[in-house]
């Protein structure tokens, strides 16, 4: 395609933050073993160039890539004028100063048949929202990360938590350039996955994120913990990816191409992979008048009524579409299609790595042991950015998610977010209760996008990412003022010691409990984003009653929340210092650790201003794929009851849950109810936090010794790793050490036992070898060696002889041609 | 009788034959050097008879050339190479340069 | 009795001699001297055969040049006046007895051959019919046909032939590798004969 | 008697002559003897007058130039029978042979020089057709013959038997050896330039005015190799300043220390008939033959020897012409045999080690670069004044007039054919009966 100058700068901006970190990597890797001191914070300053170059840029991309004046505007909700929000949420696509999705290709890495293997670009307004976050996050995390890390600025590290044999501390040099580099190639890889044009690139950098993030856990490499920790990350990851790369096999067998948009393959039109699954009108019983995938041309009839797959119901296969709408003819012309239950299959896979990713239920496990990196880190990578690329991936798959697929999404997320809620109550390191939150909001964000709420659970992504790297940061701040002392009931009244962190502590811990004053839109960005989430569910409640389950988990979840993230600061904050002489050494961070902190609470609180009317959702929701406006329905299949999606004018009240429009709207609409319940349940999980660890009018202790069983099985986090120890370690070592046994027995007796032969078979081949050749080579050499002596008193070395040889040998040749032809 | 090409042929011939007879007597190096310029020479007789003789054409002739040019390369290098020995055995007779016998 | 039979007898009697003196004179300069009329009287054959050129030829390398060169060598390697190195009897007879084999062979092949078939059943001409170059008119003015033939083109042959019929080889290449060839042989020659270190004369007796 | 010199005529003049007291008529084989003797007889002549001659005038202007008088009483003013009165006294003295000698080569070495340097008469053209045998390849077989001179002094120097001989022959053969390859390169300049080696044709196509048609003028090669050429030759007869081999101030005579006489005299014989053959040839290449280099002159002759082709017999015209041009000939030639010798008694003797070098490193890389330049030269006019000459008419024009003869294959296609200037060698018949005269007298 070719690019006006905005869509062109804008590839340009993108690429140059993308390509930056990589650049420093390369720099700060080969430069830092060369650099004789290791006092010098080069690499940090360049570390932190190239993202916050890298932010400048995007910002700059983003600057140019939307329309603002037509995001501005609040709009009005009345139903008179049809659904209006819909009209609004491609509004911004009507004039935009760009037309986006801006797709297309790098450089061609091979090409197999059919199919291209590039690195290809795709840009939408999520992928340039996506950006902005990630690199202005990216950026704070490193600034801290100059304070935080600058203990390593030594030629002698002396590791407090590594006991070597002697009894003393484990010395080594430190690693400071390394652990930038290592941020930089993370950061690298993250934009990657986030501009990846096509799947086969989202692997690679999926996989490059989960090397990153195993080189960060693993940080000290010397302590046991943090390289059980890696493993365990990497191992988890695994398992996901084997369902992703199923996944990927069967979209690569059945659609061809691996592209999200329409490219072209040597002057042959190929439609992305948007566009083959784009959905048809629920009534429409043909593949007639498909909405486009691409959000530059699709019709506005489109987000009437509810869509659905263009499915054969007899065959229960898929039909694929081409650009124009109509459906795809393969080289032989007929139609091409996919089964069903592939299709399924397919989004179960791909949805598999992004449990492994970001770490849902039941692969949760890995993430809060991930915590042994340092916390930047666990700012960075385990909080804000990479294991919302789970989500994020979800995201961008939401067109080949059939309905199915998304209730086992949606349920997931549920699980998921309730049981690390649950963990996240009793746990007493700070940082895993962060952690334990991570994992509870994520599974906000799945469930948000498994009820069809795309644009809601994407706009939790970004918020949470403020405000929960604010608090992993806040807590690294403790840390270090606690001179590594992670354990909630060792602190408490830090807040007079270290004022700025405890504040914006606070900002973040309302953000995400998503406390609000009621009636007015003023709130910090997570009431916002929760509260949409929320409301999603609600209305998919009463759309299909049976699934009630998905309301109330996460409402009584947010309570939860707001209980524990309370708990969190008034231990560490509040009240009367618990261990003295800790207290006596604590002290505040200094600037280029607070800096991003007040930056960072910023965003937590501001971000989302304006919440579902405010710049960031319309943002998002401006690229939100077509069908999800209009809500979908599952194609009935036999006997299962029919899944339907909630269509947006659903969730702001403007129709029911059939679909007829609601004239009066005298009853809250599900949005207005959501928000009212939520912020109730936060309240309420605030008031009891306060009771127990605030007031301390109650005294948690009783509490856990009444309730022991509960609380030691949540303290053992619900025992998943005893579960996984019996269900998958100790069978396999069983199975191990079968092996070893049967390797011991067979195999080796076999190896020697053949040994034994070839050693007796050889001894008998150099007998023969002695005897048979050798003699023969001998006797050839010896009678060459006597006919050359006995031959050679005929070479007397004079000439004359020699001609009269020459002479007698012509007569000699002459005779014998007489004899043989007499003339 | 006219001359004919069998005449020339058996000029050619003695010289041949002569040229081979002087190489196989002759001990001083230079007389086998004349013994092969004369075989030689038979070659040439042959050559530019038969050129004369048959319809093969001026071809004969050309070879003949292309002997006599080689024959003087020979006779430089042949020389040089008497000369060496000479300059090695303080004589001409071939039959001292047997040092290789076997 | 024509002149031109009269002229063969003469030259080929001296050329015979010639060679005889090279083989029966033990004196190396005698031997030079005979030689010196052998190869004389076989360019005068060649005047007979009416190879102008190539006789001219003979003249200049062979006995201009070649043997002036043998000369040199003679007094060069020449250890005392007028050496004299004797051959055994032996050697002699046998040689002789070899000799007149092999020239009695080569005669009877001669006398046995009929050149008339085998010209034909060579050329497809008969013998009557002489190539260009030997007719009335141009006899031995060869001199421009063997240098257009050294250069590779064949008029005496090409012309007046049906053009399908190509073009005859010429001898260009043979040309050229020879020119090289005597240069190599010019250089070698010089480097094998310059002047070495003696080895005393009780090293090779 | 006259016709004798017309070669052309000669064994037609003979053939069906019928001597009338014996009545027997005399068949072509015989015709061609007797023609042949009769050639023998005049050439041998012209080959003993010449170098008498040129003995006399040597010592007339050395003594000149030494500021003598030379010879003056044996005969008239100019003592012009001196040389005579050398020849009666030599063939007076002993015939000596040394007893170291041998004895048969010793006596065999003089008439090999003398014989060499007369075999090249036979191919030197006097006049227009006045040769005895106008061989196709004339200059060539004209160098190969000259070069047969050494083997007698090399053959005397060695047989001798004496050291001063022995130093005198080796260092002739040496000379000989390197000073053959400059001198056939520098007579294959002029070659180059007209095509052929017939030395009739070579003079022939110099007619007209000398500037614009001698070869000397032809191209600024040829022009320097006429003067390369004459040093060569001077060499090549072991004149001085390159006499090494009869060195008297360092080897007593030289090669013919030991010889005496009658023997002695004939290597002087060779040498100044060798004198005149090299100028001679030199006359031809390069200085128009018997052309006397005036225009109109020679057309004329040209247009009497015209009307003389065609009709057998002796034609008083034509033979004029040929007389005339024959003393132009001898006079160029011995023109060029006084400026040698004018040199010899002039410049001083080198070394032999300097005649070497002199040959080896200048002459030789001289005359090669005069070749290739000469082989150049036209090619550069071709491309930029499209002819191959600056003066004449193209040399294509004046190529040898004859029938086309398919002897000559390419180049006879472009023959002016009607305009016939014929040499013997061109007129069948008498090519036949030059030809074994020539092989005769070797």
């Amino acid at each position: 395609m070719t690019l006006t100058p905005e869509q062109f700068s804008i590839v340009v901006l993108l690429t140059a933050a993308w390509l930056l970190p990589l650049l420093g990597f390369a720099i700060e890797v080969f430069g830092g073993y060369w650099q004789k001191s290791r006092h010098s914070k080069a690499a940090a300053g360049l570390a932190v160039a190239c993202i916050g170059i890298g932010f400048v840029f995007s910002a700059g991309a983003l600057a140019i890539g939307i329309d603002w004046s037509s995001l501005g505007d609040v709009v009005e909700v009345g139903p008179a004028e049809g659904p209006v929000p819909a009209e609004l949420a491609h509004d911004e696509h009507e004039e935009p100063a760009v037309t986006l999705p801006i797709a297309g290709t790098f450089y061609l890495l091979g090409k197999f048949g059919s199919l291209e293997l590039a690195l290809d670009y795709y840009i939408d307004s999520l992928t340039l929202v996506m950006f902005s976050m990630v690199t202005l996050v990216a950026t704070c995390i490193h600034v801290f990360a100059l304070g935080y890390m600058s203990d390593e600025l030594t030629d002698d590290h002396v590791d407090h938590q590594v006991h070597t044999a002697g009894g003393g501390h484990f010395h080594r040099p430190g690693r400071f350039y390394r652990f930038f580099s290592f941020m930089s190639l993370f950061c690298f890889s993250m934009l990657g996955l986030v501009l990846a044009g096509n799947v086969f690139m989202v692997f690679i950098f999926w996989e490059l994120v989960g090397i990153c993030s195993y080189l960060l856990i693993g940080f000290y490499i010397e302590r046991k913990s943090a390289t059980n920790a890696a493993n365990k990350a990497f191992i988890v990851n695994r398992v996901g990816d084997f369902g992703f790369i199923i996944g990927l096999m069967i979209i690569f067998t059945y659609f061809g191409t691996f592209r999200f948009f329409n490219h072209e393959i040597d002057g042959r039109d190929v439609p992305g992979l948007f566009t083959m699954i784009s959905r048809v009108d629920a009534e429409a019983s043909g593949g007639h008048q498909p909405t486009g995938a691409d959000n530059s041309q699709h019709d506005a009839d489109a987000h009437h009524g509810p869509q659905r797959l263009d499915v054969d119901d007899a065959r229960s296969v898929v039909f694929l579409h081409d650009r124009d709408g109509s459906r795809k003819l393969d080289d032989a012309g007929n139609e091409m299609s996919i089964p069903y239950w592939l299709l399924v299959a397919a989004g179960l896979g791909i949805f598999a790595g992004c449990i492994g990713k970001s770490a849902q239920f039941p692969l949760q496990t890995w993430l809060p042991d991930a915590m042994e990196g340092p916390t930047p880190v666990s700012a960075l990578v385990h909080s804000a950015t990479m294991v919302a690329a789970g989500v994020y991936l979800a995201g961008r798959f939401y067109p080949m998610f059939t309905p199915e697929v998304l209730l086992v999404i949606a349920y997931v997320g549920c699980i998921t977010l309730f049981l690390a809620a649950t963990i996240a109550m009793v746990a007493t390191d700070i940082k895993r209760v962060l952690a334990y939150s991570t994992i509870s909001q994520l599974g906000y964000m799945m469930l948000g996008i498994g009820l069809g709420g795309w644009a809601a659970g994407l706009f939790h992504l970004i918020t949470h990412a403020f405000f929960k790297s604010l608090m992993f940061l806040c807590s690294g701040s403790v840390i270090i003022g606690c001179h590594h002392e992670q354990e909630m009931p060792r602190m408490g009244g830090l807040r007079k010691k270290m004022p700025i962190t405890a504040y914006t502590m606070l900002v973040g811990v309302i953000a995400i409990c998503g406390l609000a004053i009621p009636g007015t839109a003023i709130a910090f960005s997570g009431y916002h984003s929760k509260d949409a989430i929320i409301a999603t569910s609600l209305a998919y409640m009463d759309a299909n009653s049976v699934h009630f389950l998905l309301f109330l988990v996460p409402l009584v979840t947010a309570g939860m929340t707001a209980f524990y993230m309370f708990r969190l600061w008034f231990y560490t904050f509040a009240g009367e210092p618990r261990d003295q002489e800790l207290y006596d050494h604590v002290h505040e961070s200094p600037w280029v650790m607070t800096a991003p902190l007040v930056v960072l609470a910023v965003f937590a609180a501001g971000c989302a201003f304006g919440g579902e009317d405010g710049k960031l959702y319309r943002l998002i929701s401006g690229s939100e794929p077509p069908h999800v406006a209009g809500g979908t329905v599952s194609v009935a299949a036999a006997g299962a009851e029919q899944i339907r999606m909630p269509s947006r004018h659903h969730i702001h009240g403007e129709v029911t849950a059939e679909g007829i429009p609601i004239v009066d709207s005298s009853d809250l609409s599900p949005h207005d109810k959501a928000g009212m319940y939520a912020l109730i349940a936060a309240v309420t999980g605030t008031l009891v936090a306060y009771i127990f660890y605030g007031a301390r009018v109650l005294n948690p202790d009783d509490f856990r010794r009444q309730f022991a069983g509960v609380y030691t099985f949540l303290v053992e986090k619900w025992r998943f790793d005893e579960l996984y120890d019996a269900i998958f370690v100790r069978p396999v070592h069983v199975v191990a050490a079968w092996c070893t046994t049967i390797d011991r027995c067979c195999i080796d007796g076999l190896l020697h036992w053949m040994t034994r032969f070839t050693v007796d078979v050889s001894r008998w081949d150099r007998k023969f070898d002695e005897g048979v050749i050798d003699g023969l080579v001998d006797q050839i050499g010896n009678v060459t060696f006597s006919a050359g002596r006995w031959l050679r008193h005929v070479q007397t070395g004079k000439l004359r002889q020699y001609v009269m040889f020459l002479a007698l040998g012509l007569l000699a040749l002459f005779a014998l041609l007489f004899v043989m032809f007499p003339a | 009788m006219d001359v004919e090409l069998n005449h020339y042929l058996f000029v050619g011939a003695v010289l041949f034959v002569s040229g081979i007879v002087c190489m196989a007597t002759k001990r001083n190096a230079i007389g086998v050097l004349m013994g092969v310029e004369l075989v030689l020479n038979g070659a040439n007789v042959n050559f530019v008879a038969f050129s004369r003789y048959t319809p093969l054409g001026i071809d004969g002739q050309i070879v003949s050339l292309f002997v006599i040019v080689l024959a003087a390369a020979e006779a430089a290098v042949a020389l040089a190479i008497a000369l060496s020995f000479y300059n090695n055995h303080l004589t001409i007779d071939v039959d001292r340069g047997d040092e290789l016998q076997g | 009795m024509t002149g031109e039979r009269f002229l063969f007898l003469l030259f080929a009697l001296a050329t015979c001699g010639g060679a005889l003196g090279v083989v029966i004179s033990q004196n190396v300069v005698r031997m030079a001297f005979s030689l010196v009329i052998a190869l004389g009287s076989t360019s005068g054959l060649f005047f007979l055969l009416h190879a102008d050129f190539v006789a001219a030829t003979q003249l200049l390398i062979y006995v201009g040049g070649t043997l002036v060169l043998l000369i040199f060598g003679i007094m060069l390697t020449a250890s005392g006046p007028y050496v004299r190195i004797k051959t055994s009897p032996a050697d002699l007879f046998l040689a002789a007895g070899v000799g007149f084999l092999v020239l009695f062979m080569i005669v009877g092949t001669v006398m046995d051959v009929d050149w008339e078939q085998a010209s034909i059943k060579l050329t497809g001409r008969a013998i009557a019919e002489k190539p260009i170059g030997y007719n009335e008119l141009g006899q031995g003015n060869t001199a421009r046909t063997i240098a257009l033939g050294l250069i590779g083109s064949r008029p005496d042959k090409d012309l007046g032939q049906p053009a399908e019929k190509g073009l005859s080889t010429g001898y260009l290449l043979p040309f050229e590798i020879v020119s090289v060839h005597l240069l190599v042989v010019l250089i070698g020659a010089a480097y094998l004969a310059r002047a070495r270190r003696r080895v005393d004369s009780s090293a090779d007796s | 008697m006259s016709a004798i010199f017309a070669a052309s005529t000669l064994v037609d003049y003979f053939d069906g002559l019928t001597i009338s007291p014996f009545g027997w008529e005399i068949n072509e084989g015989w015709a061609l003897v007797i023609a042949a003797l009769i050639h023998v007889f005049v050439l041998v002549n012209v080959f003993a007058l010449i170098p008498l001659f040129f003995i006399w005038l040597e010592r007339k202007v050395s003594g000149r130039i030494q500021d003598r008088l030379g010879p003056t009483r044996v005969g008239g003013r100019f003592g012009w029978l001196q040389g005579l009165a050398d020849g009666i006294k030599l063939i007076q003295k002993e015939d000596l042979v040394p007893k170291a000698a041998d004895s048969m080569l010793f006596r065999v070495a003089p008439y090999i020089a003398c014989i060499a340097v007369f075999g090249t008469f036979m191919v030197l053209p006097f006049s227009d057709g006045w040769v005895a045998v106008a061989a196709d390849v004339g200059l060539f077989l004209l160098v190969a013959i000259l070069s047969l001179e050494v083997l007698g002094i090399i053959l005397a120097g060695y047989c001798s038997g004496s050291k001063w001989s022995l130093y005198g022959g080796m260092r002739e053969a040496a000379q000989m050896v390197s000073y053959e390859i400059p001198l056939a390169i520098c007579a294959l300049v002029p070659i180059v330039a007209v095509g052929t080696l017939n030395l009739g044709e070579i003079s022939r196509m110099q007619s007209g005015w000398f500037f614009s048609n001698w070869l000397i003028f032809n191209n600024p090669f040829t022009f320097i190799a006429f003067f390369v050429y004459f040093t060569v030759a001077t060499a090549g007869c072991k004149r001085a300043p390159f006499d090494l081999a009869e060195a008297e101030s360092e080897l007593v005579g030289g090669f013919h220390t030991e010889y005496s006489g009658m023997r002695w005299s004939f290597f002087f014989m060779a040498e100044y008939a060798a004198m005149f053959v090299v100028s001679g040839v030199a006359a031809i290449l390069f200085l128009g033959g018997w052309h006397t280099g005036i225009g109109w002159i020679d057309q004329a002759f040209d247009s009497l020897r015209i009307s003389a082709a065609g009709q057998d017999g002796f034609v008083l015209s034509c033979y004029f012409a040929n007389v005339i041009g024959m003393v132009v000939f001898v006079i160029k030639a011995s023109l060029l045999v006084f400026v040698q010798i004018w040199v010899r008694w002039t410049l001083p003797r080198l070394r032999i080690d300097q005649v070497m070098m002199t040959c080896l490193k200048y002459l030789i890389p001289i005359s090669c670069f005069l070749f290739l330049g000469a082989v150049l030269w036209p090619i550069l006019l071709l491309s930029t004044l499209d002819r191959t000459t600056v003066f004449s008419e193209p040399l294509g024009e004046k190529v040898p007039r004859r029938q086309p003869v398919a002897s000559v294959p390419a180049p006879s296609a472009n023959q002016d054919v009607t305009h016939r200037q014929n040499s013997i060698s061109d007129r069948p018949s008498q090519r036949v009966t030059a030809k074994p005269e020539g092989d005769d007298r070797r």
